[in-house]
């Protein structure tokens, strides 16, 4: 693997607390991601890593604290903001549109980048182009991620995992220079996970794409994330590279149960 | 600027002026709205235990006061011609239940929605078959004439409708709170799954709640038979029926209730004190223009359960 | 083995978007617009044309406008029979405020006009979903046609609130509304605009905007956070739908019935258009024609069939027969294809493809 | 397989669709066609199928007991239209060409219908007879020849209303002051005589209010609420259809309102609009061109050669109903119509255009009623090439509780304001579409 150099900080959240009625869902949370790097985010269920990334991508308004992306901060993003300036995301629960096929959902990705207006569309030829071009993007994904077989079939039918794989190729069609990855491997068989691992670590690499996710399986956070932060009953325990985590007493521990039962 | 002050200033010296005939005409509005709401009590069974949007409730309120008005034509005495009508609405249930309904489970509610549409259909062209399409007269002794209260004028009849439509309310609050099979059909609503462990089959269930609606069906056909005649257009009061429901949410029997109350006063109130700024004949409109109006404030309707989104 | 399409291979991605990707395809459609374009007028009676033909392309031109709404973008509406007033009136009042106005600027204005009126009944769907939805667009329905009704300006003051088309030419001395229009150059102008919007909607929903509005219908919250704006992309659902709906409306009242009053599109309409593409099939062009035709055709045919088969049935029976087999049908077609005609035909294909090998 | 089996029933389906039309054409020979547009199934079917079957009954009459007109015999297909008018197009369109010389007429028995069809029929040269309901400025015999609406029509009856009110307060000078309310369907029909009762106001300075109600009618609450309890009118009129009459007559009731002030139209004074309201109703009043009642020569003969013979169209307990006896009404004009254009064309099927003539020469004195058996039934009526409605003087009649009783003479109409006003408008109609009047 060849080295990466982290860049500057592309995102930074500051002292985020988030509550639903009372009940808090993070406390004063900060931390900071890196271009270039592959940021883990783990904690037990309920630490509010899930409510972490909607707040990232403004599907949840913080209460208090601010976020600061690509030099801008701003005490809340907005989901269609978060999305035309490079945040891209897959989720815990497959959210593909399921009536559509393959392909057409990785296009759904390219939305930012198409242009032509209804009229044009309907017209057909003169948003021919931009079609093309943006399809022949797409393919490239496609071939990436090795989905050719399926492009055409309604991803409803498609198998868990590669439910996910064309997720994961939904939101690198959008270009993203920040991916939010939710549990990418959840519910995968060892093969699978392998297979996502690599596509996970082949991103970074080929398009240089910044990349926070959430895993539960703590040996593939440890083997591929260059940095892991850790929440507990949303708050943050520990911040690190993952040798360092791993021998966090405090991390330990909420891993472990001891502090909890 | 006439228009203005017709909509703005006219209405109110109006109320001002004759407080009476307002009181009259809320107390009218009120009255209707639980006729109302009668009809919509059987959506909102069939929505609450199975996700269905039954199209056809109107379709059954027919064909219940259709058969319940056959039978007392070949000379069933009153008593005699319900128990019958009550015994072929449960038939009718148990076989939408086995012919539609299951080979359709699990489907998309807009198919099963669909589906009573069909049901609608047929039920209309069967109904008038067996029993024609004459219109028919239904007295089963509710009193039709007026009375003043402090000069205020009330119909006996709409009072009669409104104390049947309260104690039909109240019973369904008994068997859903009381009896096993209701509670099960309160578990359905939340969750199937919670409902197998009753130890009630889903299917079972349907039926049941198939056949309590058309039981109310067969109430609001009778109370609304005796007011218009059992014909065709009965069916269409389910019309009247839809604003009550989207007020008071699909899932609350209590919503129905005082979405009736909101719709049917708000209806005649529009209807008689604006109505004539509009040129007349508003009050169709304005309850669906009502019901929109709170719906944007309160998306599930008002007693209905919160949509919570979640990714 | 006649219908396959092995040794056909896509070089070029324009290719494989195509409407009809398959060679045989093209050969069917080719054939089909033949036999409608000249075939049709050519061989059909009067009866055929003005009873079955016209209402058929009107009512498919609706369908399709109804299918962007529901079936694309997954906004279930009621308020078809409204928005269709709506262009009717539009026309109406158009071609007689201005009569140098081309009858197609007239259909194309009334069309333009409606989409205006959808978007504004079209806000709340922001807010309000699914069943809600469906119940609060009849709102717009009953408000529609009680305006219509009730504004003696929109039928310039005529005392029964019934218009008439004026008499409109295509050009020269070929009239396509009015009484001196015959009932071919009728149909063919109809064919002609359903085909060309049909087309444009064909465009429309294999391209970037139809991937938003199927993105909105499987699932919004996903398609609001890879960044599709959810109020422009509904409203311009609302909108391109009506626009298709108002132009419906107009050719209703301007070609196939001639004269209309505001209670024609009434709620029932609304329920007509919305089993078309229930029937049809939810997300299908081709479904919107299908679906049309089934309900043209259905209740022609039981009404006839009776007669043919030498039976006398009194008309009553006829009717209530034809109620009831109409709603069977439709459970039954819902038990066996829950995705409407348009699927059908495509399973149908599949076997043909394979065709005579069962496997 | 499940697929399979819908697409052969639907290929079927088509098929047999391709046949139809000429298999249609093919049923009658000999015999003069006359098309029935009715309304069996509907929300209007109440009062589509007694007038369905008079229609059917009398033209049945004349085959069993006369062999037809002049040994021609006539065949009636019946097309149910719900009160639909896509589907009366439909029906029209279907039924237009049959029979050797095409449809002797169409009696669409809509006001919205008949709409539809007066361009189409005028094209096709097939009268439309639109007795007691359609456009009454069709009655312009010179811009309409293809439409005829005698015996009377919407703005005559209205006329004769105010005429009948003004001799129940003692003269019409008596009416100044007075305040008169309109009940109307909200549709085409329902508006028709609001011009009238406008201009009338003017003349006679009554205060007149107008209440729409929308279809179907099923809520008048509010409506009668205002009606009953704060306007207060002296007499209230109605254009109602359906179960909007019995619905008016109910709510009427119920806010005190006195039934023997209260008018329906002809349409709103049948048997399925007292009945349903009971007791109710009992002095309510209509306005009426034909008698109730099965007490006359006709009748007798009906239910000896068609009732007696099972042939009748419907329930036998029908027979003399208002609407059954307008059926009947509606089929001797037609018939009266075809024999006096045999008597000009020979006793033949005869084509639209010559029946026409038959209409616009039809003389049905006195005389000519008595032998049809229908003396006292109704009016002598007397059609020429400019006036298409005849003399259109209109009764009064009142529910007892039990039946319909005639409780005034003819009242002639104002001919003087509603004549002018069906010319004017005729003019207006004519201008729009570039017709040419004929000459009369």
């Amino acid at each position: 693997m060849a080295e990466r150099r982290f860049g500057e900080v592309i995102l930074a959240v500051q002292d985020i607390s988030l509550s639903f009625g009372g009940v808090k869902a993070l406390t004063s949370v900060s931390f900071e991601i890196r271009e270039h790097e592959i940021r883990a985010i783990i904690g037990p269920n309920g630490a509010g890593k899930s409510s972490m990334l909607n707040v990232i991508n403004g599907f949840y308004h913080p209460q208090e604290g601010s976020i600061t992306y690509k030099g801008v901060t701003r005490s809340r993003m907005h989901p269609h903001h978060a999305a035309s300036h490079g945040i891209a995301r897959t989720f815990q629960n497959i959210a593909l549109f399921r009536g559509m096929s393959t392909l057409d959902n990785i296009m759904t990705g390219r939305v930012h980048k198409m242009k032509a207006n209804v009229l044009m569309q309907a017209l057909y030829w003169p948003a021919r182009r931009e079609e093309v071009e943006n399809r022949e993007f797409v393919e490239h994904i496609i071939d990436f991620l090795e989905i050719q077989a399926i492009r055409k079939t309604p991803v409803g039918r498609l198998p868990y995992g590669m439910q996910k794989r064309v997720e994961l190729g939904r939101a690198l069609a959008a270009e993203p220079d920040l991916l939010l990855l939710d549990e990418p491997m959840a519910g995968m068989n060892l093969e699978e996970k392998e297979d996502m691992c690599r596509f996970v670590l082949d991103v970074t690499e080929e398009f240089g794409t910044t990349i926070a996710l959430i895993e539960h399986d703590m040996g593939v956070v440890m083997d591929i994330s260059d940095r892991v932060v850790v929440l507990d009953y949303g708050e943050k325990l520990a911040d690190g590279v993952p040798a360092e985590v791993r021998e966090d007493q405090a991390v330990v521990d909420a891993y472990l149960g001891v502090a909890h039962d | 600027m006439e228009f203005l002050q017709a909509v703005f200033v006219d209405p109110f010296v109006s109320i001002y002026e004759y407080p009476l005939f307002f009181i009259e005409v809320l107390i009218g509005g009120l009255l209707t709205g639980v006729m109302y709401s009668l009809v919509a009590l059987g959506f909102v069974l069939i929505f609450k235990a199975s996700g269905v949007f039954n199209f056809a409730q109107g379709a059954m309120v027919l064909f219940a006061a259709l058969t319940l008005v056959g039978l007392m034509e070949y000379g069933l005495p009153l008593w005699a011609a319900l128990i019958i009508t009550v015994g072929i609405m449960v038939l009718l249930a148990l076989v939408i239940e086995r012919v539609v309904l299951r080979p359709l489970v699990n489907q998309e509610h807009i198919i099963l929605f669909m589906a009573t549409i069909g049901i609608t259909f047929f039920l209309d062209g069967f109904g008038q078959m067996i029993w024609g399409s004459d219109v028919k007269l239904l007295d089963v002794g509710i009193p039709q004439d007026p009375i003043e209260i402090k000069g205020v004028l009330i119909n006996k009849f709409d009072i009669w409708a409104a104390v049947i439509a309260g104690m039909l309310v109240m019973l369904l609050a008994v068997f859903f709170q009381r009896t096993r099979v209701g509670r099960a059909l309160r578990a359905v609503a939340d969750d199937h799954q919670a409902a197998m462990s009753v130890g009630i089959p889903l299917k079972t269930i349907w039926a049941i709640v198939w056949s309590v609606a058309g039981i109310v069906g067969l109430v609001a056909g009778i109370i609304w038979g005796s007011k218009l005649g059992v014909q065709f257009s009965l069916a269409l009061i389910a019309l009247k029926a839809l604003p009550v429901l989207i007020l008071g949410g699909f899932t609350s029997v209590p919503g129905a209730i005082i979405g009736g109350l909101i719709i049917g006063a708000g209806e005649k109130v529009a209807e008689v004190f604006w109505g004539s700024a509009f040129g007349g004949a508003i009050e169709d409109w304005f309850a669906y223009m009502l019901a929109l109006v709170f719906l944007v404030f309160r998306p599930q309707g008002l007693f209905g359960e919160k949509i919570i989104e979640r990714v | 083995m006649i219908y396959r399409e092995a040794g056909q291979f896509k070089t070029s991605y324009p290719a494989d978007r195509a409407i009809f990707p398959i060679v045989q395809d093209r050969y069917f459609v080719a054939a089909i617009a033949l036999a409608a374009f000249v075939a049709v007028p050519l061989l059909a009676s009067e009866y055929w044309l003005v009873t079955i033909m016209l209402p058929f392309l009107v009512l498919s031109l609706a369908a399709i406008g109804l299918n962007i709404l529901t079936g694309y973008a997954g906004l279930l509406s009621l308020g078809t029979g409204g928005f269709m007033a709506c262009g009717a009136f539009a026309a109406y009042k158009l071609s007689t405020a201005f009569p140098e106005l081309h009858i197609i600027g007239v259909f194309a204005l009334s069309g333009v006009i409606t989409a205006g009126v959808g978007v504004v009944f079209g806000i709340p769907s922001l807010r309000i979903k699914g069943f809600y939805l469906a119940v609060a667009t009849l709102a717009s329905q009953f408000f529609l046609v009680w305006l219509f009704n009730k504004l003696p300006w929109f039928t310039n003051y005529s005392p029964s609130g019934v218009i008439s088309a004026p008499p409109r030419a295509l050009f020269g001395d070929v009239f396509v509304t009015g009484s001196s229009a015959t009932p071919e150059a009728k149909y063919l102008f109809a064919l002609t605009a359903v085909c060309v919007l049909a087309l444009l909607a064909k465009n429309m929903v294999r391209g970037n905007i139809g991937r938003k509005w199927m993105a909105i219908r499987d699932m919004d919250i996903a398609a609001e956070i890879i960044g599709i704006p959810m109020l422009r992309t509904k409203l311009l659902a609302f909108a391109i739908s009506s626009f298709y709906i108002g132009v419906a409306g107009a050719m209703w009242a301007f070609i196939y019935t001639s004269s209309v009053e505001a209670l024609a599109f009434g709620i029932e309409r609304s329920f007509q258009v919305l089993f078309i593409i229930i029937i049809g099939g939810l997300g299908s062009i081709l479904g919107s024609f299908l679906g049309a035709a089934f309900i043209v055709l259905l209740p022609i045919l039981l009404s006839n069939a009776p007669q043919l088969i030498g039976l006398q049935i009194p008309v009553d029976m006829v009717t209530h027969l034809e109620f009831m087999i109409f709603g069977a049908l439709i459970i039954l077609f819902l038990i066996v294809e829950p995705h409407g005609l348009a699927r059908l035909w495509s399973i149908a294909k599949e076997k043909l493809r394979l065709w005579p090998f069962p496997h | 397989m499940q697929h399979k089996l819908t697409s052969t029933a639907l290929a079927a389906v088509i098929a047999v669709g391709g046949v139809m039309a000429t298999a249609l054409a093919a049923a009658q020979d000999n015999a003069q066609f006359i098309p029935s547009m009715v309304y069996r199934t509907g929300p209007y079917a109440p009062n589509g199928i007694p007038f369905a079957d008079g229609v059917a009954d009398y033209i049945n009459l004349l085959n069993e007991r006369d062999g037809g007109i002049n040994g021609v015999k006539l065949t009636v297909e019946e097309c149910d239209t719900a009160y639909n008018n896509d589907r009366g197009v439909e029906c029209y369109e279907r039924m237009k060409n049959n029979g050797p010389t095409g449809a002797a007429a169409f009696s669409p028995l809509s006001t919205g219908i008949t709409y539809a069809l007066i361009e189409r029929a005028t094209a096709d040269k097939i009268p439309i007879f639109s007795m007691g309901y359609g456009r009454t400025d069709a009655s312009d015999g010179r811009v309409f020849p293809y439409v005829f609406t005698m015996p009377t029509t919407y703005w005559s009856q209205a006329t004769a209303m105010i005429e009948y009110i003004g001799k129940e307060e003692g003269g019409t000078d008596k009416l100044k002051g007075k305040k008169i309310a309109l009940v109307y369907h909200d549709s085409a029909y329902g508006k028709e005589p609001i011009p009238t009762l406008e201009k009338l106001a003017q003349k006679f300075g009554y205060q007149f209010s107008k209440f729409a109600v929308p279809h179907p009618g099923l809520e008048q609450k509010a409506t009668w609420l205002k009606i009953g309890r704060q306007l207060r009118p002296d007499w209230v009129l109605m254009w109602g259809w359906g179960v909007m009459n019995s619905t008016a007559i109910k709510e009427a009731a119920g806010v005190g309102f006195p039934m023997d002030r209260f008018i329906g139209v002809w349409w709103s004074g049948t048997e399925q609009d007292v009945i349903p309201a009971g007791a109710a109703a009992k002095g309510y009043k209509s306005g009426a061109f034909h008698a109730a009642g099965s007490g006359f020569p006709v009748h007798a003969d009906i239910k000896k050669h068609v009732h007696d013979a099972g042939k009748a169209a419907g329930d036998a307990k029908n027979l003399g109903t208002v609407l059954y006896n307008r059926g009947v009404a509606n089929s001797v004009f037609v018939t009266e119509a075809i024999r006096t254009a045999m008597a000009k064309y020979g006793n033949k099927p005869l084509t639209g255009e010559q029946i026409r003539w038959g209409f616009e020469n039809l003389d049905l004195t006195a005389v000519r009623l008595k032998e049809l058996g229908l003396d006292g039934f109704m009016n002598p009526v007397k059609v020429s090439c400019d006036d298409h409605e005849g003399s259109g003087p209109v009764k009064i009649q009142q529910w007892d509780g039990k039946q319909w009783n005639m409780i005034t003479d003819w009242i002639p109409p104002m001919r003087d304001v509603v004549r002018p006003m069906i010319e004017d408008s005729a003019a207006a109609y004519a201008k729009e579409k570039g017709i040419t009047p004929r000459d009369c």
